[in-house]
């Protein structure tokens, strides 16, 4: 792909240069072996499944089917098109530009300025959310519960600690399995008695509590390592919390994790009320939880508390040297971050009923992180978006290709959008005029940048 | 929302990506599909595009024109089955699901059904948080009236009390988690179709204890909740015959086994126990060769498979493999199961393809006595009465749906086969 | 790591004579990287209220002088004392940057760092909402103490734009401002932190004659107008003459002078320092000799 | 734990440690003039182990080869992993990572890329070859060929360990000196400067890669020969690797065979202390307690507040 942006503006001696070389490295026939290689890789992502009896089976078919001379016409042609009828192309392109990215952008922009209009449309929006799940088929609810909520409640929270303070968190999911063990712990579902056996309810606060105190616990000792080495070793906190609920069986159970955990249930001031195994009501739950946290966490993002941590993401030396607590806040952004995955954790295991070590792979982190940046890190709503299409996307994929191939689509799909649209879905102005600033050289867009100790 | 028409954007701005669409997506024309569907949603939500709503809304709209289709005709009854079909046990659950379809393949080219039977694939990737998403799908589907699988006891774990509402029955060959049939789960409508752990597991014990003689046994299991369930049982066993345990945990997709050989050879040990599968007993295998260990050894029914002797090849030869299936080679209903399995899927049945073919094969029998016409609630009882006898065993169920029977057969591999060596019990007189 | 900052006096030690008119003092700073002394045994003394400016050649020492002081390195050896208005000591040495800062002690740096994304008046907010507090649960909930320390903050932020000029760039990208308004801004966020000593690291480089005069109004208005000390490392010897009570300068690490411009620029070690480091430079130095002495012979004309 | 049992494990460790060494020079090869972590690295790393698995299965060793045709074999499959190692890395940085150097996009974008683009291929390969583990063809017979200090060291052991050092000291001597060794350490000084200086960045980059793929892809086919080929083999490996390059201070070569040593010693020393199922947990304690003391790795600069 790259191959077709690398010589655009050729100078006179380049060209006369690129004429004496043979033709086959010229650049457009260049741009035509990279047409061809994604043809081929084109027919083999689409081919057949392998067959261990056989390793050359898919291949083979790949190539000896009707698919790859599919896909290969498909890239020349696309060449063909692009290098001898480019300049019309080009001109269609740019008319229509506009018109499919304009309003869009126009759209944000409107949306972004003017106040009003977008408390009218959050309103809506909430309003959509209650309604709309009711006219969908179980399934769809289940997926919205089970997999989409959640995992944006999660999002919100990592987002807290990378699109706000720059932290790279690479073992987010851990705190969620802390809120899941936390109240497998307090309903009694695990090998070690608790002190007293709660209502779900009751056990969030403690989860909240739980995870912020792991948050804090696993700052505190990191905090000095930046970007990369913060990275990896959140990484390594994460695989360490994965492996002691596998491997601490007298504990945590072991591989055979929690079972029977009691649903919600409220029972206060005459009103009395169980949650069961109907999605709805745990949508609602979720609902209230979701817009509660984006409530708190927007009024954050706008105050002294939001902008030190900008500060911090921006040039953490600099706000250290104008009295920004550095660690405080940084510490606060990992707890805060947190303890949304304690709520989520709690909600999780009591609508599962279910827990083991497996819930909780090293995989649920990068995908969480891969959501936030998907959606637009640093922006609520592309957040929200950027969770909510890709759990979506798998579980519509199972419907069009077989399901082992998801994660390749999946896959395939965050590469193209990072080269296209790395900001995300909807990014925040903020993190728009970091890259934009970044793309011209001034400052840099992430807090991964620096070593450890900064550069004096 | 508008990630979907930026993509479709970028798709179609940028020539030399367009060559995905349209193109022929092995057996689905995905992209193209995807676009399509895309675009009718776009349509159908024009209003909600223009606006960009801030919250999840515009993915519950999506998802909304997602569910689509539910089928239709009334002849027709489908049978599902739900498992890892994508994910790192993905291996295993295409050995099921192919076991399935086979069945179900062979039922409808029979001519002697009255309907028409479909199979349908829940993917739950083995994983406990992906298995209710996909009994619901299975759920919502009105003609679907069986379930094959779960195939783990995790998923089984937090999809059966959906399946339990529904009053659809889940008929397992794989999930071996004493627990599931415990009566307090409510787990109304799961059958399991497979001995528990506790059979395997004392089985194993009973073998080394009483017809190994072994005096000092190095028990490993891999960290899965199958294998630790079968180690604590074998442990147990062991222990109260008498006999000394080394009970180690070695997980899955350990990098490196040589330290693990090592040790057991450092352990002076005389006979081995492996709580696990496979894809991971064949290299583990072959460092316990490489190590020297002479001893006796022995795995379960997740190791019980062609495919052990290939991957480990002379490391694996004498060790034994128990199983609570008689023998997969002598019968001639089996060798044929094998042969139409080459045939359709063009490999060899795998560990649980010949279980979750009985298992579909019994559920088509009690389908075929009602003649198609069947509801749920009726099939699952009907199915927790009945007795099915299968290539691999005979199948029928105790009232809390737990598998009848706790028959063990032990096999050794021998010069590259895996050859039948009697029933355990026969065997401990 | 970190001293008590809170240790009084008799915890700090150091010369039985110490001088309560210093605000800032050091003894014997000594700072090694490696093989490497950054800083040799410097001794810095500053006076409550005047403009101390620090010069040498490049690689003397300036930069890391000033890190040590803010506590962004630590130095091996050595005491580090500040005496804020209210009285006390404090010991700096490896201090935290954040406490140095809310202590009194604000910065700018020699390449400016603006948080480049922001707005003109989020940058000046940052720094003067350190001194405010309100957590994060007050935030959250939207409680009175949150809305009032919001709108404190604002307050000053607009005030200090205005102090240095810049008031009608509030809502500017701080990374688009011109290299002068950046400067501007930066010493705006520095002195939004309420200090008392406040240390600028080379503010002229970069910046034009007009601009550079703005600079020098603007470092006395500081001085005068608002009562900090300023402590200054400067190249440009016309800002550091016109606007410095007093110079000390630093080569090799070491302080080799100290005294009033007009003396340390007659001292033969400063000559022999700036001389010695290259040709350019000591005919740079040359020109800059000359052109101070008339111009303290113009100063002294105007003092009579 | 006896004083035998003790060299048993060290010398076991050594050669699972030579092992990550490789792995880890991958990560921070590409580190030092990316400033990246590409985490995509332990599919190439995967690819190696096919790639081999592929060049044995076209020529069959069959039963029991001569001692002369096995080195043959080896080297015929450790050139098969080379090749797809290397040009699975090469192409990862043409289609993945040039758009966004070019747009110099920020470095959280790449390692988005890196994990799309991993996710994208491990899926691939088993989408192509098959998702059941599968064997490497036996190339020889793995006899134990002598021992220290009573540990005996069996061909495979040998072989990894050999490899690994024969390749590390072939990189060592790459980067010290030769052109491309110039380039690369300018590069990773500065490559702006670099690129003022004449050094043609995107050449540097690519074949930094290539390097990087081929050492991962070697290292695939010896992982293959002491375990299994597998489409989720890279994973553990892969981050085992990466943490080892951590330890040792990443985009130091030779903090990366440090790392990779150390890390492998205590993976195995854990067995016998701990059990298998700590294996990682050791790692990664090691991991952290190293940063905390030294931010930057055992071999890596220290820069900023002094202690």
């Amino acid at each position: 792909m790259s191959a077709v942006d690398t010589s655009k503006n050729l100078t006179p001696s380049q060209a006369a240069r690129l004429r004496r070389t043979a033709w086959y490295q010229q650049p457009r026939f260049s741009r035509l072996w990279a047409m061809v290689a994604l043809g081929v890789l084109l027919a083999l992502v689409t081919g057949e499944q392998g067959n261990t009896r056989d390793i050359f089976f898919s291949i083979e078919s790949t190539f000896t089917g009707g698919g790859l001379w599919v896909c290969l016409a498909l890239t020349v042609g696309v060449w063909a098109l692009r290098e001898f009828a480019g300049d019309a192309l080009k001109g269609v392109a740019t008319k229509a530009k506009p018109g499919v990215a304009g309003p869009l952008g126009s759209v944000r922009g409107r949306i972004q300025a003017d106040q009003r209009l977008r408390w009218g449309l959050m309103l809506l929006a909430l309003v959509l959310a209650l309604v709309v799940p009711s006219l969908l088929q179980r399934y769809w609810q289940t997926v919205l519960v089970d997999q989409i909520a959640i995992f944006v409640l999660l999002a919100i929270g990592l987002n807290v600690v990378i699109g706000w303070a720059g932290l790279l968190d690479l073992g987010f999911f851990a705190f969620f399995a802390v809120g899941a063990y936390s109240t497998a712990y307090w309903t009694g579902r695990l090998p070690v008695e608790p002190p007293v056996v709660l209502n779900s309810f009751w056990v969030i606060p403690i989860a909240v509590a739980t995870c912020l105190l792991t948050g804090l616990l696993l700052g505190a000792p990191t905090l000095r390592l930046r970007g990369d080495y913060l990275a990896i070793v959140t990484l390594g906190f994460h695989e360490i919390i994965y492996l002691v609920a596998k491997n601490a069986d007298g504990i945590t159970g072991g591989p055979q994790g929690a079972r029977m955990i009691p649903d919600f249930s409220i029972d206060f001031a005459g009103i009395s009320y169980k949650w069961s195994i109907d999605p709805l009501p745990y949508w609602y739950l979720l609902v209230f939880f979701i817009v509660v946290v984006i409530i708190l966490f927007s009024r954050l993002e706008h105050s002294r508390v939001g902008r030190a941590w900008t500060a911090i993401r921006e040039d953490e030396i600099a706000a250290a040297a104008n009295g920004v607590d550095t660690v405080r806040f940084k510490l606060m952004a990992f707890a805060i971050g947190a303890s949304t995955s304690g709520v989520a954790g709690v909600v999780f295991t009591t609508k599962y009923g279910y827990i083991n070590p497996e819930v909780f792979p090293l995989l649920q982190s990068i995908l969480v992180l891969a959501y936030v940046i998907f959606g637009g890190m640093g922006s609520i709503p592309g957040v929200l978006l950027g969770a909510a299409a890709l759990v979506w996307l798998p579980e519509v994929l199972k419907d069009y290709v077989d399901p082992s191939d998801r994660y390749m689509y999946l896959g395939a799909l965050l590469v193209i959008m990072m080269i296209y649209r790395p900001q995300g879905i909807w990014p925040s102005r903020r993190r728009q005029r970091e890259l934009k600033l970044a793309a011209e050289g001034i400052g840099d867009a992430d807090a991964m940048s620096e070593p450890a100790g900064g550069k004096f | 929302m508008d990630h979907l028409s930026d993509w479709l954007a970028t798709r179609l701005d940028s020539p030399h990506t367009v060559g995905i669409s349209g193109v022929r997506v092995g057996d689905h024309e995905f992209f193209y599909a995807i676009i399509v569907r895309a675009r009718e949603c776009l349509v159908l939500n024009k209003t909600i595009v223009k606006l960009a709503i801030p919250v999840a809304v515009g993915a519950l709209a999506l998802t909304g024109c997602g569910g689509g289709d539910s089928g239709s005709g009334g002849s027709t009854v489908k049978i599902a089955f739900e498992g890892p079909l994508s994910g790192d046990n993905v291996a295993l659950g295409e050995n099921m699901q192919n076991g399935v379809q086979l069945a179900i393949k062979q039922a409808n080219a029979s001519g002697d059904l009255d309907f028409k039977l479909e199979y349908v694939a829940a993917d739950d990737q083995g994983l406990p948080d992906k298995a209710p998403t996909a009994a619901q799908k299975v759920i919502d589907d009105p003609d679907v009236k069986a379930v094959v699988g779960p195939a783990f006891s995790g998923p089984t774990n937090s999809a059966s009390p959906l399946y339990a509402e529904a009053g659809l029955v889940t008929v397992s060959p794989s999930a071996t988690n004493p627990s599931l049939t415990d009566e307090a789960n409510g787990f109304a409508s799961l059958l399991r179709a497979v001995p528990n752990d506790n059979m395997q597991g004392k089985a194993m014990g009973d073998f080394f204890a009483k017809k190994i003689g072994a005096k000092k046994v190095y028990l490993i299991d891999d960290k899965t909740d199958y294998g630790v369930g079968l180690s604590k049982v074998a442990e147990e066993t062991l222990k109260s015959a008498g006999v000394s345990v080394v009970k180690k945990s070695v997980p899955q997709k350990t990098p490196d086994y040589s330290a693990t050989a090592k040790d057991v050879v450092n352990s002076k040990a005389d006979a081995l126990i492996y709580a696990g599968y496979y894809q991971d007993l064949a290299p583990f295998a072959k460092k316990l060769s490489d190590a020297g260990f002479k001893g006796a050894a022995i795995s379960g029914d997740g190791s019980n498979d062609v495919k052990f002797v290939e991957l480990a090849g002379d490391a694996s030869e004498n060790w034994y493999l128990t199983c609570p299936c008689t023998d997969a080679t002598v019968e001639a209903g089996t060798k044929k199961f094998a042969e139409d399995y080459q045939k359709e899927f063009n490999r060899a049945p795998g560990t649980y393809s010949a279980e979750a073919y009985d298992v579909a094969n019994m559920i088509i029998a009690e389908i075929k006595k009602t003649g198609g016409d069947v509801e749920r609630e009726a099939l699952r009882d009907a199915l927790s009465k009945a007795s099915y006898k299968g290539l691999t065993k005979t199948f029928s169920f105790e009232k809390n749906g737990e598998f009848k029977g706790t028959d063990v057969f032990v096999y050794q591999v021998k010069s590259g086969k895996i050859a039948y060596q009697g029933n355990v019990n026969e065997l401990i007189g | 790591m970190t001293t008590d900052v809170t240790s009084e006096s008799a915890a700090v030690g150091g010369p039985a004579s110490a001088d309560t008119d210093l605000v800032l003092e050091t003894w014997d700073v000594t700072l090694r990287f490696g093989g490497l002394t950054s800083l040799d045994h410097v001794n810095l003394q500053m006076r409550r209220g005047e403009i101390l400016a620090v010069i040498g050649p490049n690689g003397a020492g300036k930069t890391s002088l000033f890190n040590s002081l803010t506590g962004a390195y630590t130095p091996q050896e050595g005491k580090i004392v500040f005496r804020p208005k209210d009285g006390g000591e404090k010991s700096l040495l490896g201090s935290k940057p954040h406490i140095v800062n809310r202590l009194g002690l604000a910065r700018t740096f020699q390449n400016i760092r603006l948080f480049s994304a922001l707005t003109a008046l989020e940058n000046v907010k940052i720094a003067a909402e350190t001194r405010l507090k309100a957590g994060p649960v007050s935030i959250m909930l939207g409680l009175p103490k949150a809305r009032k320390a919001e709108r404190l903050s604002d307050e000053r932020a607009h005030r200090l734009l205005k102090f240095v000029g810049l008031e009608d760039k509030l809502n500017e990208i701080a990374g688009s401002l011109s290299y002068g308004d950046q400067r501007s801004l930066e010493i705006a966020r520095a002195l939004a932190t309420d200090p008392q000593v406040l240390l600028l690291d080379e503010p002229a480089a970069g910046t034009n004659p007009t601009e550079k005069l703005e600079l020098e109004g603007l470092i006395r208005r500081i001085n005068t107008e608002l009562g900090v000390s300023v402590l200054l490392i400067e190249h440009d010897m016309r800002l550091v003459m016109s606007v410095a009570d007093r110079v000390m300068v630093l080569n090799f690490g070491k302080k080799i002078a100290e005294g009033t411009p007009s003396e340390v620029q007659q001292h033969p070690a400063v000559i022999e320092a700036y001389l010695g480091s290259s040709a350019e430079d000591a005919a740079a130095v040359q020109e800059i000799i000359a052109e101070h002495e008339h111009q303290s012979a113009s100063d002294a004309e105007d003092g009579q | 734990m006896s004083l035998q049992e003790f060299w048993d494990y060290l010398v076991l460790g050594l050669m699972l440690g030579s092992l990550y060494a490789v792995i880890a020079i991958g990560y921070t090869l590409v580190y030092g003039v990316l400033q990246l972590i590409n985490f995509a690295h332990s599919e190439v790393f995967m690819m190696g182990g096919y790639g081999s698995l592929v060049v044995l299965t076209l020529v069959d060793p069959g039963d029991s080869p001569s001692a002369l045709a096995s080195i043959g074999f080896v080297a015929l499959a450790m050139a098969g992993s080379a090749l797809f190692g290397g040009v699975t890395a090469y192409g990862l940085e043409k289609v993945a990572y040039r758009p966004l150097r070019r747009r110099g996009a920020p470095r959280l974008i790449f390692l988005i890329t890196a994990i799309g683009a991993s996710f994208f291929l491990y899926n691939l390969a088993g989408k192509l070859f098959g998702r059941d583990p599968l064997p490497l063809p036996e190339m020889y017979e793995n006899k134990t060929v002598f021992s220290i200090f009573g540990a005996g060291v069996n061909i495979t052991q040998l072989l990894q360990f050999l490899t690994a050092v024969v390749m590390m000291i072939g990189l060592d001597l790459l980067v010290n000196r030769t052109k491309l060794g110039k380039g690369i350490r300018a590069v990773a000084q500065d490559a702006e400067v670099a690129s003022l200086m004449g050094v043609d960045i995107d050449k540097v980059i690519s074949r930094t890669f290539i390097i990087g793929g081929v050492l991962g892809g070697v290292a695939g086919f010896l992982f293959a020969n002491l375990n299994q080929v597998s489409y989720t083999m890279g994973f553990i490996p892969g981050i085992t690797a990466f943490a080892a390059a951590v330890v040792g201070g990443i985009g130091n070569i030779r903090g990366a065979m440090l790392g990779g040593v150390l890390i492998g010693i205590v993976e195995t020393m854990t067995v016998p202390l701990l059990g298998d199922e700590w294996r990682s947990v050791s790692a990664m304690v090691v991991l952290i307690l190293v940063l905390m003391f030294r931010p930057m790795g055992i071999l890596g600069e220290r820069v900023g507040r002094a202690a």
